[in-house]
């Protein structure tokens, strides 16, 4: 996640759960976690009861706002605005955390003079390529700093940089060529920060953000009261904030405030991603996405050059863990090809596909609706509701050759060709869809072993209770076997692109009838061994000469001593409040990441209330009560010696260790797509324009220009009044996702048995509907019917001089299961976030209407001729939307 | 005698409950009750597969079947809790609606049909190994390095294991194929 | 009416602590798992996918299938009354959102153990109030006797291992028996909590034994009171009230009406004795009335 | 959207969830008012005929004997139909509870409707004289509490129109039992035997129109539910056959077999719409929360009143 992974390191939650009952203020934003996270949220409210300030900063009053101190009602998508505020108020105030700032982030770097800032371009950072849509981002550089790979992509953008914020700027040594101890350099961090946030002031808060002056300043003032040497404050986070065009820059934001009040690395400080699947930090850090391997390695793209030295230099650092870029690297390809692997071919490096810039879920949608892509496994997803765009994603399907689909039950995706709005429309017919669809049982939980990555990187394993029935197949037992399957049948062949699959290692030891592979296998592997094939302990162990073997370098250490650490039960009562032997946390069975900023430059504890980890003086060693995220040995009076490299480069009194200089990164000069500092832009729909720049929207996001993804006209565009509502889509505590495994059982359907759409009284009376009735709601892309739930939780804002009001679309429904319904997706678009491709669905326009929706031929009618006048209207009035944000990314 | 005895109007009177409201009431059946989870063979330490919090699990397992799925207390996390979803595992593992059988839809095909699991898997290869070659890149169309195919797509991984996910990213990555995602982008 | 020493007394040296819930809806965040938690456990049928429109709250009423009901109230009305957020609380307008989870009381004064003709009803070793399925016989009774009109009939088909007599008057095809929290006897025998209990991921609601259960519950009240909270109060953990005092009672945040509770539920065999005396000077009457339209010996 | 059905009652507002009842409806079906009549009859002929047999009006005593038993043969089935679980009548037997007048009432029925019927079969057949004069006796005895304790049943209930009439209900059904039991005799008794019938079929329905005014007034806005819906049209119905009937009998009953007969067959419908008039209140009255709020709040007040 390159919001934390720029600023601090590593892509992954600073803290874990349990730790928030040791905050004295806990800000949940973007974050429903009550009803999203409800056993989680136990832990704020052992906070709560310990006396401390819960705010909850949400569009709606949900289940959260109901348990916490205080409710902040804001506009979707103007959460950059509030958070810039806070910045300003604490710059504004001298409410910075002095000592942690200054020695712990970089906000005493001075910038290149070639950077200007959104201030002075209107919207806009330097660097700015209309032409490509792209940003050259080597003007915003560390003052005096050679930038690498530089030459030769500049033109190009830094496509293949934002690996999840893996790495850092390429820095001679640990300490940045130029720096103001006084923070008083017009050029320095602190700054240009200041000057950055310098118009976010509480009135331009309340206007863009629909709250109130009073409580902005309530809130801003709980949090730096709640901050410094005694107190500490945590933010929560989820989705809300991150399905945003701006939603790295979101949580970007958050890391600023939290670096500038001290609070990254300390007891009940820090900021919790919470994810909504069991496995999605899993699913990152073992990447089944486009961009990356393994560790957050990047994909060779096709732009690259130089072989794997070539890759070694663009993915390492000289200074940092970076700097052993080499040795994680080579020890991933002697995982994959073993003995195949040799110095002499460069260890396989070849046998790596090559990526473009963006190779992402919905750039592949566009790629099938153009006949590219032939073939699709999905694999416990349902994307036909379930992504943006739901109507896109099944016309996708219907143009594939073939379409595996593995789940629990009949999904809408397995079942799109027979069972959709558009079999019902009729714009697709059964007999006419050419896609071969294979569905393949999937085995539960319950019927294999495994282990899940939660929330807070913690690696848990689950062992299997029962054997899967019939054709049911875990995921490991299909991708093994197809493997087996596929090495069988390519085992003659002379093709060199054959060559990457014969030589795969792919010995797993299986059992049982079905021959399920070992699970525990598969985690050695991740682990790694050296040469004599014992279990490495550490990453750290990890060489670069091919003497050493490992799946995914941040996962080593989980089968340190041959012992499957995830699968360690040792119940909490039995252990301290970090319960280390519970389970297992990368990196290295750390439950606070950079924990070392929880001591003072001395190693000291900043307070005894807050103390974590500290310098042993006696014992010549880092000790607390947490795994310390340090050198061991390392002294916190230590000095890098000019030559040093790699982790030795990084000072004792440097806490980010994965940042080339160590430290945490208010301003990010590299890694990010879209600026070294957020900005304030509307979201791609909204019904205004930026109440701070020309610049509407971010000038980077991504957007598509095919037919199937057309997009409401915004702010004072002719027929924007046409989608005059802010829609927003989030879940419930009853139902999970796409609904896949919650709209099939019977106790969780008669729970919320119906999709319904959540109104505020005055717009049930703006638009006359009626509590309890139907509602149609439209944008550009289609129209879904839901029941209508007249609720004062669902507040209008006043915002930008007026009243807007926000219409509330839970997104758990389709048309099959115990409950059905409208699938919200059906409404939201592809426009994405440039960092990470992500769809803005919390934050986008539409209309509602009382009644039910247009049935069969009628729906796309509707559709299309709603956005026929709207976009008539715009043709012939004003057009604000600059024209070179429509590239597309 | 014994069934006069057993019967609860006498024992009311003998075993001084006048009003009937205690003991006497009690029938066998009661009497004997225990937990389901007493019969269990075994026990097994799980996760819940919902969210991401990470909630401990017990799957008690009688004759090769679940028979209940609550909160592990000894997790740090979760403390034995579960939410709603947590607490409906055992139906989302053997509800009425979960699907046994391999399904197979022929091209323009109106139903499904039956598929023996081996003989799916045999097509899978097949059509993955006939569009690679259709659609395989030595060199992208504009001359660059490319060794992958573009024909082919993996979505899913948030909801699985850590294993699975690498086994998916190891093999799809050898065959050259590149759009490899789930949802969890962030 | 019977003295609930009395009933536990039947048990002597079988008898155990008298076990109960503390409901504390400060804490609970409307997620139902106890719900599903006791659904699970007690295998109850799912019972229909009706939206009511009111609020979240899509189960409506405790009933023959469901044992927890998760209340969801809508106010416009401050949570707190002192601190510095309640100036704020009142802008733009105040709003809080109250959730309880309801469930059958067990009260020490129990009415539909009383009503129950068969014995089907009785008092545990527990001191909990549980149904026996294998003894109801459907007469309904407890039904309307029940002051909180928690317990309910049936009226889903039978099991399939329990199908019905093909006997003319005696056969019939749904389950025809009454329901309702048994406070999971059978976990309890066998040392467990409760499932909804032990579920609830906020610890709302609380399991253990009755008297120390009242304790807590008088210091939750004295907490929460000195932080300001709107409304809290106890509701059934007074034994001096209609019922005895309830075996599972709450703290409450507005008038028990509000959760669709009673305000002042009273046991209705309270009256049973004067009941009695009422109904044996009706038939001495009836009797000396029909006797006396034969006095006088003219029989046309 | 707020829970706030508010509910304004004279001056007192109070809110409910939803508008939802707090107490459930009873889940008895028509069997149950049909045996309250049945009951009645049977208990109250057992009366009259054991009282003929003592006075010597062995035609009267013969035709309540046969009455009582068909009416005492008819409730074990109306009750058994009703349960849920109809093959689990016998657990009826299974407990005394004095807690439960429905246990005790399993009991009362069980005793007095061997005897009558046992009686009536001997009487049939004109055999066995000492086991049946036995039998006769257990009737006489068992026959009254049979035919209020139905009153007591529905008062010992948390229906608001039910318990809060706990004084007025076994009276009423006792009354309507003895109207109902006299007016069934008049069918089938000559006119030189039916005296007794007759003034118990009169004396009971004008006992019974008191009581029923008693009733509602003493109920105060909770008894306007026998003034509204099902409670309502069935207790007007009542009201009129009961007195038309009860008129017809005095007036020309002493003359007439056929207006004797009349009258009986007016008062015997009158006395069922009666019971069904009561069962319909006790519905009426816990489906609105009102009803048990508002009594449950004066009373809290009261208390409080009485506290400070």
């Amino acid at each position: 996640m390159p919001g934390l992974g720029t600023s601090f390191g590593r892509g992954g939650a600073t803290d874990y759960q349990q730790d928030l009952q040791n905050a004295d203020v806990i800000t949940i934003m973007g974050s429903n976690m009550a009803e999203n996270h409800p056993v989680g949220f136990q832990w704020v409210l052992e906070a709560r009861e310990r006396g401390a300030t819960v705010v909850h900063i949400d569009p709606r009053f949900t289940r959260t706002s109901a348990l916490a101190t205080k409710h902040i009602g804001l506009r979707a998508g103007s959460d950059i605005a509030f958070l810039g505020g806070v910045v300003n108020y604490i710059l504004e105030n001298d409410r910075w955390f002095d000592d942690y700032v200054r020695n712990y982030t970089n906000a005493r770097v001075i910038i290149g003079e070639r950077f200007a800032d959104t201030e002075d371009l209107d919207g806009l950072f330097s660097g700015w390529d209309p032409e490509q849509g792209l940003y050259d981002t080597t003007t915003w550089q560390y003052s005096g700093m050679p930038v690498h790979g530089a030459a030769g992509q500049r033109e190009l953008g830094f496509k293949g940089e934002q690996s999840h914020g893996a790495h850092g700027a390429h820095l001679k040594h640990g300490e940045p060529p130029e720096e103001d101890w006084n923070l008083e350099h017009p050029r320095c961090v602190f700054q240009i920060v200041k000057r950055h946030f310098a118009r976010y002031t509480p009135e331009l808060v309340a206007d863009a953000c629909g709250c109130t002056v009073e409580e902005f300043l309530w809130y801003a003032e709980e949090l730096c009261r709640n901050s410094g040497r005694e107190r500490t404050g945590m933010f929560c986070y989820a989705v809300g904030w991150t399905q945003h065009t701006v939603g790295v820059q979101l949580i970007r934001t958050a890391a600023i405030i939290q670096l500038l009040l001290g609070n990254i690395g300390r007891p009940g400080g820090g900021i919790l991603a919470l994810r909504g699947h069991a496995s999605i930090q899993g699913s990152t850090d073992i990447p089944t996405l486009y961009n990356i391997l393994p560790g957050y390695l990047t994909m060779p793209h096709t732009d690259d050059y130089g072989g794997l030295d070539g890759y070694i230099e663009r993915s390492s650092s000289t200074t940092g863990w970076w700097g052993r870029a080499d040795a994680y690297i080579v020890s991933l390809l002697k995982a994959w090809w073993g003995a195949a692997a040799t110095p002499e071919n460069e260890f396989c490096f070849s046998y790596l596909p090559r990526i473009d810039d963006d190779n992402s879920n919905y750039w592949t949608v566009g790629q099938m609706l153009e006949g590219n892509v032939k073939g699709y496994i999905v694999a416990g997803e349902n994307p036909a509701v379930g992504s943006a765009n739901g109507k896109a994603q099944r016309l996708g399907l219907a143009k594939l050759e073939w379409l595996v689909v593995r789940d629990f039950v009949e999904i809408e995706t397995a079942a799109f060709w027979y069972d959709s709005p558009e079999i019902e429309s009729g714009e697709l017919r059964t007999e006419e869809i050419a896609t071969e669809v294979f569905f393949m049982p999937a085995a539960s939980h319950l019927e294999k072993d495994g282990s899940f990555t939660n929330t807070q990187r913690l690696l848990q394993w689950h062992f299997k209770a029962v054997e899967p029935k019939h054709d049911c197949r875990s995921e490991l037992w299909f991708y093994f076997h197809l493997g087996k399957l596929l090495k069988a049948k390519l085992k003659e062949s002379q093709d060199p692109r054959d060559l990457p699959i014969q030589d795969l290692t792919w010995a797993y030891p299986t059992s049982g009838q079905i021959e399920e592979p070992s699970a525990e296998a598969v985690l050695a592997e991740i682990n790694g061994w050296d040469d004599t094939g014992r279990a490495l302990a550490a990453y750290k162990l990890l060489k670069a000469d091919g003497t050493t073997a490992c799946g995914c370098w941040i996962y080593c250490g989980v089968f340190a001593g041959e012992e499957n650490m995830a699968a360690r039960k040792k119940p909490h009562w039995e252990q301290g409040s970090t319960a280390l032997e519970w389970a297992w946390a990368w990196p290295a069975n750390r439950r606070v990441l950079y924990n070392r900023a929880s001591a003072d430059l001395d190693g000291k504890p900043w307070s005894e209330r807050k103390e974590l980890v500290w310098w042993d003086a006696e014992q010549k060693k880092w000790t607390g009560h947490d795994t310390p995220d340090f050198d061991e040995e390392k002294p916190p009076d230590y000095a890098p010696p000019d030559d040093a490299e790699g982790p030795d480069a990084i000072a004792g009194s440097h806490p980010f260790i994965m940042q080339a200089d160590g430290l945490g990164w208010i301003y990010v000069p590299q890694g990010l797509e879209d600026g070294p500092l957020p900005t304030h832009y509307e979201p791609h729909e909204s019904p205004f324009g930026n109440a701070l720049y020309r610049q509407r929207a971010n000038p980077r996001r991504q957007v598509n220009d095919m037919a199937e993804d057309p997009y409401n006209p915004v702010a004072d565009e002719g027929g924007s009044e046409l989608y005059p509502y802010v829609l927003t889509t989030y879940r419930l505590t009853e139902h999970h996702t796409a609904g896949g495994m919650s709209r099939f059982v019977g106790y969780l359907s008669e729970l919320q048995p119906a999709m319904f759409v959540e109104v505020h009284p005055d717009l049930a009376r703006e638009r006359g509907l009626e509590h309890g009735g139907w509602a149609t709601i439209a944008t550009a892309r289609s129209a879904i019917e839901a029941r209508v739930l007249v609720t004062d939780r669902m507040r209008p804002v006043r915002s930008n001089g007026r009243t807007v009001h926000q219409v509330g679309l839970p997104y758990h429904w389709g048309w099959r299961g115990l409950t059905t319904g409208g699938a919200a997706n059906d409404l939201t678009h592809m426009a994405l976030d440039p960092n990470v491709h992500i769809q803005e669905v919390k934050a986008l326009t539409c209309d509602i209407r009382p009644g039910r929706r247009p049935r069969g031929p009628a729906l796309p009618a509707f559709v299309t001729e709603l956005r026929a006048r709207a976009y008539a209207e715009r043709a012939g009035g004003k057009h604000v939307e600059p024209s070179d944000t429509r590239k597309t990314g | 005698m014994r069934l006069v005895n057993s019967w609860p109007v006498v024992r009311q009177v003998r075993e001084g409950d006048p009003l009937g409201l205690g003991k006497s009431a009690r029938s066998p059946r009661s009497e004997r009750l225990a937990p389901r989870t007493a019969e269990a063979d075994h026990v097994v330490q799980s996760i819940c597969p919902y969210c991401a919090v990470g909630c401990g699990q017990l799957a008690y397992v009688k004759s090769g079947e679940v028979i209940q799925v609550e909160g592990d207390p000894a997790s740090p996390i979760s403390r034995g809790r579960l939410c709603p979803k947590g607490a409906a595992s055992k139906s989302l593992h053997s509800g009425p609606l979960r699907e046994y059988k391999v399904k197979y839809r022929r091209p323009y095909g109106t139903h499904w049909e039956e598929l023996p699991l081996e003989q799916a898997m045999d097509m899978i290869v097949e059509r993955i190994l006939r569009t690679r070659d259709e659609t395989w890149q030595e060199e992208t169309p504009e001359g660059k390095p490319g060794k992958r195919t573009m024909g082919i797509a993996n979505l899913g991984g948030a909801t699985l294991d850590n294993e699975e996910n690498y086994l998916i990213k190891k093999l799809l990555t050898a065959l050259g194929v590149v759009q490899v995602e789930n949802q969890a982008r962030i | 009416m019977s003295a609930y020493a009395d009933q536990a007394a039947t048990y002597r040296d079988e008898q155990k602590p008298r076990m109960g819930f503390f409901t504390d809806t400060t804490v609970c965040i409307g997620c139902k798992a106890c719900e599903v938690a006791c659904k699970e456990w007690n295998l109850i049928p799912e019972d229909g996918l009706e939206w009511t429109g009111e609020s979240y709250d899509n189960t409506s009423q405790l009933g023959a299938n469901s044992w927890r009901h998760v209340a969801f109230i809508e106010q416009n009305e401050p949570l707190k009354l002192n601190g510095e957020t309640a100036e704020l609380n009142g802008r733009p307008e105040p709003l809080r959102w109250l959730m309880e989870s309801d469930v059958c009381k067990h009260c020490t004064h129990a009415a539909c153990l009383d009503a129950c003709p068969t014995g089907a009803l009785f008092r545990t070793e527990f001191g909990t109030v549980v149904v026996q399925e294998d003894i109801c016989n459907g007469c309904g009774y407890c039904v309307p006797a029940c002051p909180f009109g928690v317990i309910d009939k049936r009226r889903l088909p039978r099991a399939p291992e329990d199908a019905p007599l093909a006997v003319p008057l005696l056969g019939k095809n749904e389950d025809g028996r009454v329901w309702k929290c048994t406070l999971c006897y059978d976990r309890l025998k066998g040392g467990h909590e409760p499932a909804c209990a032990k579920a609830c991921p906020t610890d709302s609601i609380q399991f253990g034994e009755l008297d120390e259960l009242r304790e807590r519950a008088e210091k939750r009240l004295e907490k929460v009171e000195s932080d300001g909270w709107n409304g809290a109060r106890l509701y059934g953990e007074d034994p001096n009230d209609g019922v005895g005092g309830f075996g599972a009672f709450f703290l409450l945040l507005d008038e028990p009406e509000v959760y669709g509770l009673p305000p002042d539920p009273v046991v209705p065999t309270r009256h049973l004795p004067r009941l009695w005396r009422t109904t044996a000077i009706a038939t001495a009457a009836t009797f000396v009335g029909i006797a006396a339209t034969f006095l006088g010996g003219r029989t046309r | 959207m707020t829970s706030k059905g508010s509910i304004t009652q004279v001056g007192a507002t109070i809110e409910s969830y939803y508008g939802r009842p707090i107490v459930k409806e009873p889940v008895w079906q028509p069997e149950i008012p049909f045996y309250f009549w049945t009951g009645g009859i049977a208990g109250a002929s057992s009366v009259l005929h054991g009282m003929a047999r003592v006075t010597g009006n062995d035609r009267l005593a013969k035709s309540a004997l046969y009455v009582g038993a068909v009416a005492d043969a008819a409730s074990p089935i109306l009750l058994i139909s009703d349960l849920g679980r109809p093959e689990r009548f016998l657990n009826m037997l299974r407990m005394f509870k004095v807690t439960s007048p429905m246990s005790v009432g399993s009991w009362i029925l069980v005793v007095s409707g061997g005897a009558s019927s046992t009686a009536a079969v001997l009487e049939l057949l004109g055999v066995l004289r000492p086991v049946k004069r036995l039998a006769e006796a257990m009737s006489f005895l068992s026959g009254p509490p049979l035919a209020t304790y139905t009153g007591a049943l529905i008062a010992n209930t948390a229906i608001p129109v039910w318990s809060e009439a706990r004084d007025e209900l076994p009276w009423l059904f006792g009354a309507s039992a003895a109207a109902s039991a006299g007016a069934a005799s008049l069918l089938f008794t000559p006119l030189e035997a039916a005296a007794p019938a007759r003034r118990s079929a009169v004396a009971g329905v004008v006992a019974e129109l008191g009581l029923m005014h008693a009733m509602e007034k003493k109920l105060g806005f909770v008894g306007e539910v026998y003034k509204q819906g099902e409670a309502g049209r069935y207790g007007r119905l009542s009201k009129v056959l009961t007195a038309t009937g009860a008129a017809l009998v005095a007036w020309r009953g002493r003359r007439s077999r056929a207006a004797a007969a009349a009258g009986g067959a007016l008062v015997l419908a009158g006395e069922l719409a009666l019971r069904w008039s009561v069962f319909k209140a006790g519905f009426q009255s816990a489906r609105d929360p009102k009803y048990t709020v508002l009594p449950q709040k004066e009373r809290l007040r009261t208390k409080k009143g009485a506290g400070s």
